[in-house]
C-alpha cells in the first residue's frame, strides 16, 4: 500500500520525465529517448543498406573490408561504441554535442546490424531471381535495384521494426555520458529524491515497454500480412 | 577545436557554456518546479555571465566527464564542485577558490568515531573525483566503490550496500539536508583533506582565467558571494553554516 | 588529438595493467556465472512458453515481453538500487556483505538474457519440420516419445548456434555493470582513463580483449556449423 | 484389412473426403490417382490416423479407428508410411534411422535389432550405407532407406504417399524396384503415384480420385484401357502426352 | 550460332566440363540428358554465361565469350534463358515481368512494349492473366509466363534447363506443347531435360552427358534406337523400365 503512495514522485516529475528541461532548456526525458532512437534509425537504415550492399560485392576487395568493419563494430560492447565516439569526434570534427555523439555512437552500432539484416534479406532471394534478371541482359546493379532490393526490403521490415525497438533500449547508454534521455532523467530524480528508486526504475522500465511492446507488436503484425501476401 | 581565446570567442558569441552538477543539491540540481537547474554552482556561472554579457547555457556533467568535456570545447567553464589539485593543474587551469569545505564521510548513526572504524569497510564514492582517489590512499583497506554520483553512493548507504560516503563535507550535507530518513545517519568529525573548489578552464587560456578571476574577486568585495554562501548555505537553509573563507587571489 | 602523446607502457605493465587485468577477470566471472543461470532460467520458461496449461504459458509470455522490451540498463539499476523493498530482510543484508552489485549484474544480465534464449529454444523446437514429427507418430512413438527422440535433439543441435550468440551478446552486455560499480573491463578502462588521462590506450586494450572474445566464439560456432551442422542437416 | 464406410473429411469448409467406401484385401496393392488436391494424401494418411475422420467408420486391421479405446500407437506400428520428402531422421545415421523404433517401442535388444535392420538393408540394396547420415545420400538411397525403416517393425500394411515425385527421374526406377519387390512377398499395400507404368505393373487395382470422391475402382487393365469418367480420360490424356508420358499403357 | 571447341570448367577440383565440342547451328533444337550431376545444367548455363569457362574458346552469335570486350549484357539480351523454377519476379505483375527487360534495356515505349507482351501471352494461351502476380498461377502458367519473358528481347537463342522437372504431371504437358510451338518458328534452342518424349518428337539432335564429358552426339532416332555407350542403354533403361517410362521410344 506505501508503494502506491510513493508513485507521488513520479506524478510530481511527470512532465520532466516526459520532455526534461524543454522548452526552458533541452528536451530530455521521453521526448529525447525517441528523439535518439528515431534520427538514429533513419541514419542506420541507410548505412545499414550501404553496408549491406557492400558486404556482398563481388568483389573482394569491397565485401572483405566491409565485413571486416561490420564484425568488429559487432564484436565490441555499444558502451565501448559510445566511448570511442566520445573520444574520437571531437579530435576529428571538434565541438561535438553529447546528443550527437550518441547518435553517431548509435548509428555506427546498428548499421553493423542493419547491414546483416540487409544482407539477410537480400541472400534469402535466392540465387535464382538475381540470374532470371541477368539473363534478360539486365545489368548487375539493374537486377538489384529492380529485382532484389524491392523485394529483400519488403522482407526486412519487420526486422527493422526490431532494430528500432533495440534502438529505443539502446539509448539508455546514452545515460553514460551524460545525454538527458530517459534514464538519465530517472536517476537524475533519483538523487534527488533518495527514497523511491523502486518506484522510479518501475516507471523507467513500463515506460520502456509500453514504447518497445508497442513496435515490437507491430513488427510482428507486419510480419503476419508479408506471410499471408506471400501466400495469396 | 576549442577555441584559443575563449573570452574573446564568448564575446563574439555572446553564450557562455557551463558544465555543472544536476543532481547534487545545494550545488547543481534540477528545480521540481520550473524543471531548471539551480544551486550555488550556477550562481557563480550567472553573475560571470552578467558581467560578460553573455547568456548562459548549463551543461549536466558528472566527475568523470567534465575534464574531457571542456578539453574538446564542449563546455567553456567547468562549476562542478571540483577540487583543485595538482595533478589536474597539469591538465586545465583552475580559478581562484571560490568554495572551501573538506572531506568527511556520512555514515549510520554511531558506527564511525574515527577513521580506524572505516577500515576494511566498504565505502562509497564518486567515479573519476579526488575523493575517491584520496580515501584509497588514506584507508588502503577499505574497498571503494564507484558510482556516478554521490547520491546513488548514499542510496547505496541506506540500503546498507556500503558503510560510508565519503566527499567533500559541503556536498555530503547538502545530500543529508535533503535524505528522506536524515535522523538515522550523520557526519562524523573524521576529515581526511582539505578541498578548495575552482572553476575549471582550459589550459593556458590566460584572457579568460584572468576575467573569471577579476570577476570573482569584485564578487567577494561586493558582498555579493557571501549573498551567494548565505542564499544556499546560511542561517536560513537547513545547513545553518557559517562562512569560514574568503575569495582571495591564489599565491 | 593532434598534441595527443600515446604511452602504450602505461597500460602493458605495472598498476594499470593489473588493474585491467582484474577487470578482465571480473567480466569473464560474470559472464560465465551468467551464460549458465541464463540457460538454465531460459530452458524453464521456453517449456513452460510451449505448455499446453494456458495459466503457465501466458506467465511465461508475459515474462519474455516484459524482459525483452525494457532495456537491459534499466533492469539493472531496477535490481540493484530498487529491489531492496520486496526482498526479505536477511537475503538482503546477505546479500550487501557478500557483493551485493555483482549479484544485481548477475541478476539483470540472467533474466535479460534468457528471455532471449527462450526465445531461440522455441523457434528451433518449431524449426524442426512437422513432417518430422509426423515421421515418427506413424512409426508408433507416443507424442512425448517423439520429442524426446527425434524432435528435442534435433532442435538442441539447431539452437546451439544462435545460443552461443546470446552469450557473446551477455559478456559484451556485461560491460553495463559498470553503472553500478562493478569493476569488470570497461569499469578498469575508464577508471585508467581518469587517473592518467590516457583514454585511448585504455579503450584500445579493452577494446582488443571483447574482439578477442567475439573472435574466438564466433570461430567456435563456424567450425560447429560445418562439422556438426552440415552433417545432421535434413536434406 | 483396411475397411473404409461412408467416410468423410472436411478442412474448415473443404470437404476434402467425400462418402469414401473402399476395402483393401490383406495381400492387396492398391494405386491410387488423380489430379492435385484431390485428397489421395488425406485419404491415405487417415488409415493410420495422421489425419482424423470426422464422419463415417475406418476399420484397419480389425482395430476401429473411430473407437476412442483404440490405442492409436499400436496401430501405427503395425503400418509402416513412406512420404514423398522421405523425413528420414537427420541426425541419425541409417542404422539407427531403422532400429530405433524396434529397440524403444519393441524392446528389441539393440543387438538383434541391428541385425534385422542389416537384413533390410540388404534387401533395399544399402547394406554398405549402415553409418551413413541422410545428408550424405542421394535422395533414391534416402527413400529406400525410408522404405526399411518402414519395414522395421514388421507392419501388416504399408503406405506410400508418392514416394517417387521428390526423386530424380533416374532415382525412381530403384524405389519403384524396391516397391515391387515388396509387393511380391504378399505385402498389403496402398500407394499413391503419378507413375502409372508402375501401376500398370504391380497394382492389384487402381483408384482414381477427383474433388474427394472416388470416382473410378478398377483394374489397371481396365482403367487405362477404358476409363468411364470423362475425368479420368482427361487426366490419362494429360499425362500421356506423346511427349510426356511417351507411349500408351494399354495394350 | 553456339559453338564450343575444347571447353573445359572446374568447381575448385570438380572437372565438370570435360573437353566439350559442340555446335549448334541456327533453327535447330538440341536436347542435352545425363545422369544427375553429369554437367548439363553447367553446360547450358555457359552459353549466356551464368558460369564463365575456364579453358576453350566458347562462340555465341558470333560474339567470343573469352574476349574480355565482349558486352555481356548485350549477349545475354540476345538469349532467352528458362529455369526450372521458373525464377518469375513475385513482386511485379505478369505483364510487369514480360516487359521490364525490353523497358529498360531496349528503351521500348511502355505501351508498345505491352503490346507485345500481349502477343507473347496470347501465344502461350495466358492472355487473361495479364495483371496476375506469379503466386496466384499455377505451375505450368508460370513456367508459360517465363517461357514468354524469355521471348520479349526477341532473343535469336532459347536455352531451358529441366523447365518441366518442378512441375506436377498433369502440367508438364502444357509447357511442352508451347515449347513445340516454339521450335516450329525455327527457333534455335538448347533443351536440358528428361522428357525422352519431347526429344523423340521435337529435337534435331540428343547430347548425353556424364561426368561432364559428352559421350554421345546424335539423331533421336539413332540415340534411342542405338545407343552406342553402355552408360546411355543403362541411362536409358534406368529410365524406360516398364514401370517408370512406360514404353519404348524407339519404333
Ligand atoms: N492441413 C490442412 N488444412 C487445410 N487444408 C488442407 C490441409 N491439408 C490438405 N488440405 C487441402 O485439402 C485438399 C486435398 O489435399 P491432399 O493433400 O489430400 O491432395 P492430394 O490429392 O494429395 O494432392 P497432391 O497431388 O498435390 O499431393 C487440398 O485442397 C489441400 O489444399
Ligand atoms: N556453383 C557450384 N560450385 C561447386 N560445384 C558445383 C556448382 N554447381 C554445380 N556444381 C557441381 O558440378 C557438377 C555438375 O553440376 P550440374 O548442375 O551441371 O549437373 P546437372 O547435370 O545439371 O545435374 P542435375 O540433373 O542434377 O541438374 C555436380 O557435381 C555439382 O554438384
Ligand atoms: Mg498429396
Ligand atoms: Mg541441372
Amino acid at each position: 500500500m506505501s508503494i502506491l503512495s510513493n508513485f507521488q514522485v513520479i506524478a510530481d516529475n511527470f512532465t520532466y520525465f516526459m520532455i526534461g528541461r524543454w522548452p526552458a532548456g533541452p528536451l530530455g526525458g521521453v521526448g529525447l529517448t525517441l528523439y535518439l532512437a528515431v534520427v538514429s534509425c533513419i541514419l542506420s537504415f541507410f548505412g545499414g543498406l550501404i553496408l549491406g550492399l557492400l558486404s556482398v560485392s563481388r568483389h573482394r576487395w569491397i565485401s572483405w573490408p566491409s565485413m571486416l568493419f561490420i564484425n568488429t563494430v559487432r564484436g565490441v560492447p555499444l558502451l565501448m561504441v559510445i566511448f570511442w565516439m566520445y573520444f574520437l569526434l571531437p579530435a576529428l570534427f571538434g565541438k561535438v554535442p553529447e546528443s550527437q555523439t550518441v547518435i553517431m555512437a548509435l548509428t555506427l552500432f546498428t548499421s553493423a546490424y542493419m547491414s546483416q539484416i540487409v544482407r539477410a534479406g537480400i541472400e534469402g532471394i535466392g540465387t535464382g531471381q538475381m540470374e532470371a534478371a541477368v539473363s534478360t541482359g539486365l545489368k548487375h546493379w539493374q537486377a538489384m535495384y529492380y529485382i532484389i532490393l524491392p523485394q529483400g526490403l519488403r522482407n526486412m521490415i519487420p526486422s527493422f521494426v526490431n532494430q528500432f525497438v533495440s534502438l529505443i533500449k539502446d539509448t539508455s547508454l546514452a545515460f553514460i555520458v551524460g545525454v538527458s534521455e530517459l534514464t538519465h532523467v530517472g536517476t537524475q530524480i533519483n538523487n534527488r529524491t533518495m527514497a523511491f528508486p523502486t518506484e522510479i526504475f518501475f516507471f523507467i522500465a513500463v515506460v520502456y515497454f509500453i514504447l518497445c511492446f508497442a513496435f515490437t507488436s507491430l513488427s510482428r503484425w507486419l510480419e503476419q500480412r508479408l506471410a499471408w501476401r506471400k501466400a495469396i | 577545436a576549442p577555441p584559443a581565446d575563449t573570452l574573446a570567442a564568448i564575446k563574439k558569441s555572446k553564450v557562455l557554456v557551463a558544465g555543472v552538477k544536476d543532481s547534487l543539491p545545494p550545488f547543481g540540481y534540477i528545480d521540481e518546479k520550473t524543471r531548471t537547474i539551480i544551486g550555488y554552482d550556477i550562481d557563480f556561472i550567472n553573475a560571470i555571465a552578467a558581467k560578460l554579457g553573455a547568456k548562459v547555457e548549463l551543461k549536466p556533467v558528472t566527475s568523470a566527464s567534465r575534464m574531457p568535456q571542456l578539453q574538446e570545447g564542449n563546455i567553456d567553464i567547468i562549476a562542478a564542485t571540483m577540487t583543485k589539485n595538482a595533478e589536474r593543474a597539469k591538465v586545465i587551469d583552475f580559478s581562484h577558490t571560490y568554495f572551501f569545505t573538506g572531506q568527511k564521510f556520512i555514515t549510520k548513526k554511531g558506527t564511525v568515531k574515527s577513521l580506524k572504524d572505516l577500515e576494511g569497510k566498504k565505502i562509497g564514492t564518486a567515479k573519476g573525483s579526488t575523493s575517491e582517489q584520496n580515501v584509497k590512499k588514506s584507508i588502503p583497506t577499505s574497498t571503494v566503490l564507484s558510482f556516478d554520483d554521490y547520491p546513488q553512493a548514499f542510496l547505496a548507504l541506506q540500503q546498507g550496500k556500503v558503510q560510508a560516503v565519503t566527499t567533500d563535507e559541503a556536498i555530503l550535507a547538502g545530500i543529508l539536508a535533503k535524505a528522506p530518513n536524515k535522523e538515522q545517519f550523520e557526519i562524523p568529525a573524521v576529515q581526511i583533506s582539505d578541498e578548495p573548489y575552482g572553476l575549471g578552464m582550459r589550459k593556458g587560456d590566460k584572457n579568460f582565467v584572468d576575467f573569471v578571476n577579476k570577476t570573482i574577486l569584485e564578487m567577494e568585495k561586493s558582498g555579493e558571494a557571501k549573498k551567494i554562501y548565505d542564499k544556499w548555505f546560511g542561517p536560513n537553509t537547513q545547513f545553518h553554516l557559517q562562512r569560514n573563507f574568503k575569495i582571495v587571489a591564489d599565491k | 588529438m593532434l598534441s595527443y602523446q600515446f604511452d602504450w607502457s602505461i597500460i602493458l605493465s605495472g598498476k594499470y595493467f593489473e588493474w585491467l587485468l582484474s577487470g578482465l577477470k571480473v567480466t569473464l566471472q560474470l559472464s560465465l556465472a551468467g551464460i549458465i543461470l541464463s540457460f538454465l532460467l531460459g530452458l524453464i520458461v521456453a517449456v513452460m512458453r510451449m505448455s499446453h496449461f494456458s495459466p503457465i504459458r501466458w506467465a511465461a509470455w508475459a515474462f519474455l515481453e516484459f524482459t525483452r522490451n525494457t532495456p537491459l540498463l534499466v533492469q539493472i539499476f531496477f535490481w540493484y538500487f530498487g529491489s531492496y523493498k520486496f526482498l526479505p530482510t536477511a537475503v538482503n543484508d546477505w546479500l550487501n556483505a557478500q557483493s551485493f552489485e555483482f549479484a544485481a549484474a548477475l541478476i539483470a544480465l540472467t533474466i535479460y538474457t534468457s528471455a532471449f534464449i527462450a526465445e531461440d529454444i522455441r523457434s528451433g523446437v518449431l524449426s524442426i519440420p512437422k513432417e518430422q514429427m509426423e515421421a515418427a507418430r506413424s512409426a508408433g512413438f507416443s507424442y512425448l516419445r517423439s520429442m524426446q527422440y527425434i524432435i528435442l535433439p534435433q532442435a538442441v543441435r539447431i539452437t546451439v548456434p544462435p545460443l552461443v550468440n546470446q552469450f557473446l551478446n551477455l559478456a559484451k552486455n556485461s560491460s553495463l555493470a559498470m553503472t553500478i560499480g562493478v569493476m569488470e573491463l570497461t569499469y578498469q578502462a575508464r577508471q585508467v582513463e581518469s587517473y592518467t588521462f590516457k583514454g585511448f590506450e585504455a579503450f584500445t586494450a579493452a577494446t582488443v580483449v571483447y574482439l578477442a572474445i567475439s573472435i574466438i566464439i564466433t570461430f567456435l560456432v563456424h567450425q560447429y556449423n560445418e562439422r556438426v551442422l552440415k552433417l545432421h542437416k535434413a536434406a | 484389412m483396411i475397411q473404409f464406410t461412408g467416410v468423410h473429411k472436411w478442412f474448415k469448409q473443404l470437404h476434402v473426403l467425400n462418402d469414401i467406401n473402399l476395402h483393401v484385401t490383406p495381400g492387396e496393392v492398391m494405386v491410387v490417382c488423380g489430379p492435385s488436391g484431390s485428397g489421395k494424401s488425406t485419404l491415405i494418411r487417415t488409415i493410420n490416423q495422421l489425419e482424423p475422420i470426422d464422419q463415417g467408420s475406418l476399420v484397419v486391421d480389425d482395430m476401429d479407428l473411430s473407437d476412442k479405446k483404440t490405442d492409436i500407437n499400436k496401430l501405427r506400428a503395425e503400418i509402416g508410411f513412406v512420404f514423398q520428402q522421405f523425413n528420414l531422421y537427420p541426425h541419425l545415421t541409417v542404422i539407427n534411422n531403422i532400429t530405433l523404433a524396434p529397440i524403444k517401442i519393441r524392446n528389441t535388444p539393440k543387438k538383434e535389432a541391428e541385425e534385422q535392420a542389416m537384413q533390410l538393408l540388404i534387401r533395399v540394396g544399402l547394406a554398405e550405407k549402415r553409418d551413413a547420415y541422410p545428408a550424405q545420400l542421394s535422395g533414391g538411397q534416402q527413400q529406400r532407406v525410408a522404405i526399411a525403416r518402414g519395414l522395421a517393425m514388421r507392419p501388416k500394411i504399408m503406405l506410400f504417399d508418392e514416394p517417387t515425385s521428390a526423386l530424380d527421374p533416374e532415382m525412381i526406377g530403384e524405389v519403384l524396384q524396391v516397391m515391387q519387390d515388396l509387393a511380391k512377398t504378399g505385402m498389403t499395400m496402398v500407394v499413391v503415384t503419378h507413375e502409372m507404368g508402375f501401376a500398370r505393373e504391380v497394382a492389384h487395382r487402381v483408384v482414381f480420385m477427383d474433388a474427394g470422391t472416388i470416382l473410378e475402382e478398377a483394374k489397371p487393365k481396365d482403367f487405362f484401357c477404358n476409363p468411364q469418367h470423362e475425368r479420368a480420360k482427361q487426366f490419362l490424356n494429360q499425362l500421356l502426352t506423346p511427349m510426356h508420358g511417351a507411349g500408351a499403357l494399354c495394350d
